[in-house]
């Protein structure tokens, strides 16, 4: 692993990313497409708004959801 | 004209307003072509989605949403597949992230194989999220206890199933629906197990403000034709309701008149 | 495209062949408006009318024919209030002659307190008209054992009651209803008792070919929007039987995915 | 009664109708509406095209029938 | 003491008298013995028997009447297996000759598939061994114009099927039957269809005056219990019927007092 | 001999031992004597009885006491009129101080016009009862989960409500019943709403282990014959649940032979 | 066949009996329990005091009937 | 009120009771019939062996239970 990376979890996967990543970053990284996904780190809602500025850290857990098919 | 039929008032839920009484679900279907057409067809206004992981990698175009005109329909995220308070919040919190809408469908279940609410945490669960501002629609068993207990928290609909999630029984026991809806101030929409066209009607005409279904529709043989057989009884169970049925009864009424018969003729 | 609904074929009886599947009767509404009102929202191509003696001196527009478009439905003449087949004989010839159709529905009644048919009578006028060319549709009882004689006489249509005319119970046997279907090769109607939306789909449901009603709309509180429940119905309870419903489960099945669940992540 | 009338009973009523009356003069005699209407002669049927040739007869059961509403 | 439970009188058909309101049929045991000991829990009074061509050469102790305690039970002879009045006549002779009784269980069946009554056949019969002096308990459909019609003949019992014979689903049409019961002034037996204790039950609660039955007994996998059932369960709907049951209700009604509670205490 | 009817093992619900499947109330009754003769008819082993006040000044010889043989039945003393686990806790206490027996009815109720359970208040007393000691026999309302739920508590017998107590509607959801039957491993009583002797067959044929019942008898015309007619429906369902019972088919199988009819001689 | 037998059908079955044979005689030919039995002769129901003087004749079709289990 | 008497709550309704009585007492004091009775005294239950030992309090809540008919 190159230093300026750290080691994360997506969706209950381990994942590499770059040191110092935000959110915002993440999703770029991923080429999410942001129309109706919503991310938590930790347990905990990260708001849109935010996106920008909350960084990620070594051993997140990160979630990213969307929605599927459901009743 | 005296004969013209009254207009039938929108269903208003929270701060939301639909024209059809029909929510539908977004699952099972056997491909996202026919699901797109079933919803048409049905004419909801209103679809349920689950939120799930996002598939890292998925092509375009594929998922549901490149299939749902948000223009058209409402999306109500449900907190499907959670068996306690705690897990049905976070999912709650993060469909309205997602989603852009205070609406939720909060569903807290027992266990696997019912896949019926576990009332203890429903209750937990609709506590908070009123709280936090949702417009909480609550999936609730057909008990009235508990229907009652749910619009004293605050849920802007409760939501009693029929029958088990999937299990195409109809209203089981029409006794408690009538109980329940009697006593709500808030609109109650029979929610799960319903199997067919009569069904939706049944529950209409109990007085049931709405109706949503996901199976009946998506595992139908033909899902577009069972949408349009769908809608058609949402709207003849409250056509129906509204008209003020004919009273039962053991023996017969005549028809025609019993006036003006030949039979008597020559006599 | 793929999720186009296959057309239903229109229904055929003998000669006639009918778009709707709802038949409606035009007795025991409050005013001929209202029933004007209610026939052209049921939807129905064909209304049951009662042959009774001309009112003498009746004023101009105001019969049962001012009110009736008959290029837009078939005339069905009952026999209705005939107790014994040769006074339904005589009425049906009557009505074949002012109709000038050959259709009728045939009604040999047992008793004024049921009105459920006689079989007996039943069997010798239907024997009768079929030789006179009649294209007989024919009440009866909901017993399998008289339907498929009546078919056999050659009926173009057997009509089983879901309950006594008027009683508003719905279809009180559907294994007798069943058992007609599975049996029949000419069209079955159910006709009477109906009262409300969920028992004509109901009755779609089964099988039937159409349903047949009068009371249930024509003394509902508002008739004009119990037609037009009744109308969604027909069509719901038709799309709900041709769409191949889902199966009943005691349990539950999932609507939702139950992959993805954020609620293991963490661990 | 004048000589030339004739009693018969239609729809059950008694009735004083002229003599040698046809089915077609007494549907005028009577100011029948036409449509959707059939006759019986002693509880035989009169078909329209009939109605011209058969004669009314003192003492006939005549019933003239249409439709009304029915289930 | 006032609490004694006043006496029902017995059954009386014809000018035959019976304690017990449960009739029961021979046929279809595995063997004769488990019959024996099933008639014998059973408490009946009264056995169907068919007429059949005697097996030539049969050992002795082998038939049915070797296992039939004649002394016990009145036998009911029926005319099983006949499709119309001509052969059902004939066999009601043979039976009354074989018999030296003039009790008739009239069976004119309409088709092998519903075993099902034809009311046409059945009427013509019963006409008949009325006037040879029959006392004839009539197997009927749940029909209220041919129940009516064969009591007008002379009938001593009209016995409606709860459903078709051996097909276990019970009374299909507790309405007619209860129209039935309501119009009838000889003895009705409710005979056909029942497959278990609850049925039973309900039959008697409608207000029949007996109950006849067989496949319900003879094919339960423990036939000797199934008889146990079968007259606990008359017996105890005969006497729900007699007991004048509450009305049902929507909503409750406490058991216990609600004076006298504690949980006001100390406020 | 082979067709003995095996014996059915008494019922044991913790400790207790019970060879009547009836369990009977003592509330309601027109006066102590018809009570006390309807216990003796019920043949039951079990009564329930309400904790209340002492009336001081009471004369000798008027109180429940003095018509119940304690020695014949054992005390259940129910919660009844609780509305919160606290209060339902303290009558429960005080019941087995007065009782001298561990077993307790918990009812902690929803509210007064159901009188169904609460569901969050039931559970919370249950686990705080069951850690005191108690053999608690627990009121719940037909929702699997909670029934489920209880049993996890360590409740020695789950008891779903039929329906509504004293409503008379018999068992308004058979399909959550039977969930609660198939999932559970302590005894299973359906308590409350039960009309009939009918009603009481139908449950035990569920395989419910026992049934609990006292408005369906106290409140009938007469409640002496009524709890002979509870009793013997009590045993009718248990022996056709354990006699296995025949299937349900839609058409007939014949109970006489179709070989060896005269029908076809001559030809 | 004997000069003094005829042919008969007893339940559909073809059989040989004695000339002049009655009822009587042909239910103790065939060692019948006469209980709960009852004979047509060509249709023809015959009385049980009856079966020793009715004559079985050639051709006949005689029926004998029992109780067997029914429902 | 006489002294050596205390004024206390029995089952809702205000009583006077001599000072110094024991639970035991108190019941004989009433003529209760002890077969199938409970008592509380301030919400907590008195088991029977206690009660020649508890001691009546000015102000107390005393409940004294029994079974009624009830389902």
């Amino acid at each position: 692993m190159n230093e300026s990376n750290q080691k994360i979890s997506i969706n209950g996967e381990p994942q590499t990313v770059p040191m110092g990543i935000t959110v915002e970053g993440l999703l770029d990284h991923l080429e999410v497409d942001r129309r109706h996904v919503a991310v938590e780190q930790n347990r905990k809602l990260v708001v849109k708004a935010d996106y920008s500025e909350v960084q990620v850290e070594a051993g997140d857990f990160v979630e990213i959801v969307t929605f599927v098919g459901g009743g | 004209m005296s004969n013209a039929i009254p207009t039938d008032p929108p269903l208003e839920i929270g701060s939301y307003t639909f024209q059809s009484r029909l929510f539908v679900g977004t699952g099972k279907y056997q491909d996202l072509e026919v699901m797109k057409a079933a919803l048409e067809v049905s004419g909801t206004d209103c679809v349920t989605v689950a939120v799930r992981r996002l598939s890292l990698g998925l092509p375009e175009g594929q998922s549901l949403l490149d299939y749902l005109d948000t223009d058209r329909y409402q999306l109500l995220p449900n907190t499907a597949g959670c068996f306690n308070a705690e897990d049905a919040i976070r999912t709650a919190m993060l469909g309205r992230e997602a989603g852009m809408s205070e609406m939720v469908k909060l569903e807290v279940l027992g266990d696997k194989d019912t896949l019926l609410p576990d009332p203890v945490g429903t209750v937990e669960a609709a506590a908070f999220l009123v709280k936090e501002g949702f417009t909480v629609l609550c999936y609730t068993s057909d008990d009235p206890v508990i229907a009652q207990r749910l619009e004293g928290l605050g849920c802007a609909a409760v939501m009693p199933a029929g029958a088990p999630i999937g299990s195409g029984q109809g209203v089981l026991n029409p006794s408690n629906i009538q109980i329940i809806l009697q006593r709500a101030k808030v609109p109650v929409l029979v929610d799960a197990g319903v199997g067919c066209a009569s069904d939706v009607s049944f529950a209409m005409e109990l007085g049931a403000d709405a109706v949503l279904l996901n199976t009946g529709i998506a595992l139908a043989q033909d899902p577009v034709r069972m949408a349009r057989a769908m809608r058609a009884a949402c709207q003849a169970g409250r056509d129906s309701y509204l008209s003020g049925r004919i009273e039962k009864r053991l023996y017969a009424s005549a028809s025609s008149p019993t006036e003006g018969m030949i039979v008597v003729a020559g006599e």
